[in-house]
């Protein structure tokens, strides 16, 4: 086994030098150094669930996100952190400051981006795709704050990271994180 | 029509186009709409809560942020706002300017640039004032000398500071008239004209040098109703209007044993008053001297016109600011500034309907609809 | 004695009503409308002592500030709000947050103001002058607030007021309150 | 000579004269200063503590104010911070400028304007750094394209942002050079001019893309020298020259008995590293899968070469951030997030030597003397 890992990890590695070495000096590579970055980068994942393999989709709800115990999601009330369509919000819940579960609060605006994940619902034992979207333009809500790192890659992996503030390229310079609606996307069966 | 008596939807089910997610409106604005100002402690920026009181709940319909101890001012048509900032954090460059929000998308629909005016105190509701029109904006200026500044915010322009003597507060009252109140315990009332060219009178005194008043009366713009209460627990009152000051008989709230048992209004925003009903609230405790600023467990009622007691509100909490909606079934709103928490009472039968926690770093004044 | 009260009070407001408008009708009343509002206002006295009355002047520091008990200074530890110096603080102490008892902490500069207080000081049984004075130019400190509202009086007596920020005129734009030094200037005898 | 050591006055008697009313300093810089900056939770404004642990104590010298997340750099001559500010509170133009502070006084020598490029994130000490000579400053651009922002802090100026591809970080090395970590995990040397013109090359990968590298390494200006954990406590070091990046052979932290005992890195600032004795400070804890940012209760500390577990300190609390001193009795700095207080302990017996609470809202980062 050990071997076994040791060997995938250096073709794994050679594959990704070569990669990019052959990308920089090729055609392609005269685009210019911004394409030559990226354009050939490994493409991404659309979901985490894809990354976590299925088999930790369902655990992405159940899993302690503190040290000692796991969490169980509840159904009942929308606005704790534990809502099962929270299961992988990094940030306030825009509900609980004038917006809804879909619906960014009055006066802030919806960021173009978002970030999806899938959620184990208890009520009708369903799990369901969430599309996370930051609302923008307004100081940080007071209220609601949850912080959740499942499956949260580093810095570098910007697609799957909390620690950017989302808010780039909203409407009318609105460049500051407000909070986060958790509108559902669809069944994740 | 109304949804708000329905339990929260659960779970939404099905698949929600993109399209379908959208900016939230705050309901329009009635009776039970109100404002929390939160300075957080003399923090660089503040926000205000948009709330509302519907329902025996406690609704949030969003936020508006606003810079360095702000004054909030609310009208049917906009909630207007006017800022402090500095160009480096805390100090550089100082900018004034004043906002105009909707209320219900809270967009600012309006920002007009005004001099470096602001008189900077923990947050006093009515160091600044809409016109009673909603037409002007009244702001007090304090250094380098006493004047109030005026914007126009229909050419949503600034017009000029007008000096005024050493007073304190504005209270508009109809055909562009305000009223302020001066340090030798006399109003002055104070005439404009679009220009802001004013002419000036003082009423008589009105109270005695060591009566000290509250830094924050009740005033209603439409009633021109003011309920002003002092350290010891005398309410004075007058009727203000563009044809001068009445005053009523002052009233005393404390019986002279309560007072002996150290009963004494206190906290940030101590006094409430309901029109219709001509209810006087006064935020009140036992307490020491000197402490008519800390937070307070009751609140007492009194008729507004004989100053008799018609009943205490014990709060269980101990809360800095109250208010109260002036609608039929009046809801009272007390803030916690310690805990970050405002609670809404059935201002008749003085039961806790609702509460709302995490409310920010200081939630401080609670400012009402007046009409 | 409720008659002799209501006696007072008539002759006091008489009183006050005729200065101000003998004032304002007066020749100094042409000067100007800021002369004439304010030249022949009572004027006012220098400290709380005064208007507390000296016997008070000790009670200063150890009326009690909340509603349930007082609080006795010490001179042990001179960050804590019941230090001695602190008799008569509102606000944070600069002691904590870089500065000291006399100093302003680096890169804030003093107002050009001071209160005067006397604080009774438990460890040597003397009581002495203490000139606080705010440092001005940062945001509020973050360590070490204090709330004293002893003698404390309305917005319209701005001179006694805690809620101004008292920051007006310092150097170079200095103008939001960071916080508040102690030094001793004189013994109180 | 350093009057720290000597019990605080308790009651100075005698008449002080109003010209020894000071504004104070803080001491010289020396290998215990150090800096913790508190974010506030991504508020608007956020506060820098200009700290010592002399002594076996903490001293506080001071609070430097910054905009949203800013950056701070630490040098012997200055303390460097990179700010970005809105002109209406949290939207309107934004305004991004680089400010050097005196280290002794605290007052700012230079504030330079730079184009709206900051990237902002969570902190992230090294999103930004100082040149090896203080000479330059980098700051690193995401959107709308990669690229790295040159500031010129002798003649106060912005030169250029240089594009770079998907790369992220900045560690700074001799002669201009400076390098990226790259998403495909390979690092990037960069060659600039004064002009701002660059060249640049890729190292060989270094990691395996499930190696998920943290977002806060080590790295020291002066040696060049990079620790830098993965999420499961495998340790990858690099020495970083303008000759180029010399990769040290991987360290497993943790055994496989601890692994399966779920022992694993986690805090918002996990690694630290003492230069001259060759050690790398991780902090850890059991955990469960996928909780690498929230706080541990304890430092392990290993050899820098061969990995060998020299010592674990129990920190008694749990822990967000840590850091090192450079010297010779190196302290060991932790921050608790949540209850807002710095400790310190002796980093080589593992004893807490001292404590300061009310660190504001959110001290997250802790930034030490590199010399």
């Amino acid at each position: 086994m050990k071997e076994n890992k040791r060997f995938d990890s250096t073709i794994e590695k050679l594959a990704r030098t070569t990669a990019n070495y052959t990308g920089r000096r090729s055609f392609i590579g005269k685009v210019g150094m911004l394409l030559a970055g990226s354009a050939l980068l490994p493409l991404l994942p659309v979901d985490r669930r894809a990354r976590l393999g299925l088999g930790e989709a369902q655990a992405a709800s159940v899993n302690s996100m503190t040290r000692e115990r796991g969490w169980v999601p509840q159904d009942k009330d929308p606005q704790a952190c534990d809502y099962w369509r929270h299961c992988s919000i990094d940030g306030q819940i825009c509900d609980c400051s004038g917006g809804s579960l879909t619906s960014c609060p009055p006066g802030s605006s919806l960021s173009p981006s978002s970030w999806v994940a899938s959620c184990f619902n208890p009520g009708d034992g369903q799990t369901y795709l969430i599309a996370y979207r930051d609302c923008c333009g307004k100081q940080t809500a007071t209220r609601c704050g949850c912080f959740n790192t499942h499956g949260e890659l580093p810095v570098y992996r910007p697609e799957f990271n909390n620690d950017i503030v989302w808010c780039f390229g909203a409407e009318n310079d609105d460049m500051t994180y407000h909070c986060t609606i958790s509108p559902v996307v669809g069944k994740a069966s | 029509e109304d949804q708000k008596a329905v339990p929260k939807q659960l779970a939404a089910v099905g698949s929600l186009k993109i399209d379908n997610l959208s900016v939230a409106k705050a309901p329009p604005v009635d009776a039970k709409r109100f404002y929390v100002i939160d300075p957080g402690h003399f923090n660089m920026t503040s926000q205000t809560y948009v709330m509302g009181a519907n329902d025996n709940k406690l609704q949030m319909h969003g936020l508006i942020d606003g810079g360095k101890l702000p004054h909030v001012m609310s009208s049917p048509k906009f909630v207007g706002m006017a800022n402090t900032t500095y160009d480096r954090i805390a100090h550089g460059k100082r900018d004034d300017y004043v906002r105009l929000h909707d209320p219900q998308t809270l967009e600012a629909v309006a920002d007009i640039d005004i001099p470096e005016i602001r008189f900077l105190t923990g947050l006093m509701e009515r160091t600044a004032s809409l016109s009673v029109d909603d037409k002007y904006m009244l702001i007090q200026q304090f250094s380098p000398s006493s004047g109030v500044g005026l914007v126009d915010l229909e050419a949503k322009k600034y017009v000029k500071t007008m000096p005024v003597p050493d007073c304190y507060h504005v209270f508009p009252a109809a055909k562009q008239n305000f009223f302020m109140h001066c340090r030798d315990g006399s109003l002055l009332q104070v005439t404009y004209d679009n220009q802001g060219n004013s002419k000036q009178k003082n009423t008589k005194v009105f109270h005695a040098e060591n009566e000290y008043l509250h830094n924050n009366p009740y005033y209603s713009n439409s009633a021109g109703r003011l309920v002003w209460p002092t350290y010891e627990g005398k309410i004075f009152q007058a009727k203000l209007s563009d044809s001068g000051a009445e005053f009523l008989k002052p009233i005393e709230i404390f019986t002279d044993k309560e007072k002996k048992d150290k009963w004494g209004p206190g906290g940030w925003q101590p006094i409430a008053f309901h029109k219709e009903r001509n209810e006087i609230y006064l935020l009140a405790d036992q307490r020491a001297k000197w402490t008519h600023k800390l937070p307070s467990r009751f609140v007492v009622v009194a008729d507004g016109t004989t100053g008799k007691r018609l009943r205490r509100i014990d709060l269980k909490h101990a809360i800095d600011s109250i208010a109260v909606t002036q609608d039929k079934n009046p809801t009272l709103i007390a803030a916690s500034i310690e805990h970050k928490i405002i609670y809404t009472f059935d201002a008749i039968g003085g039961k806790q309907l609702a509460s709302m926690d995490e409310m920010g770093k200081a939630p401080q004044i609670i400012v009402t609809m007046d009409k």
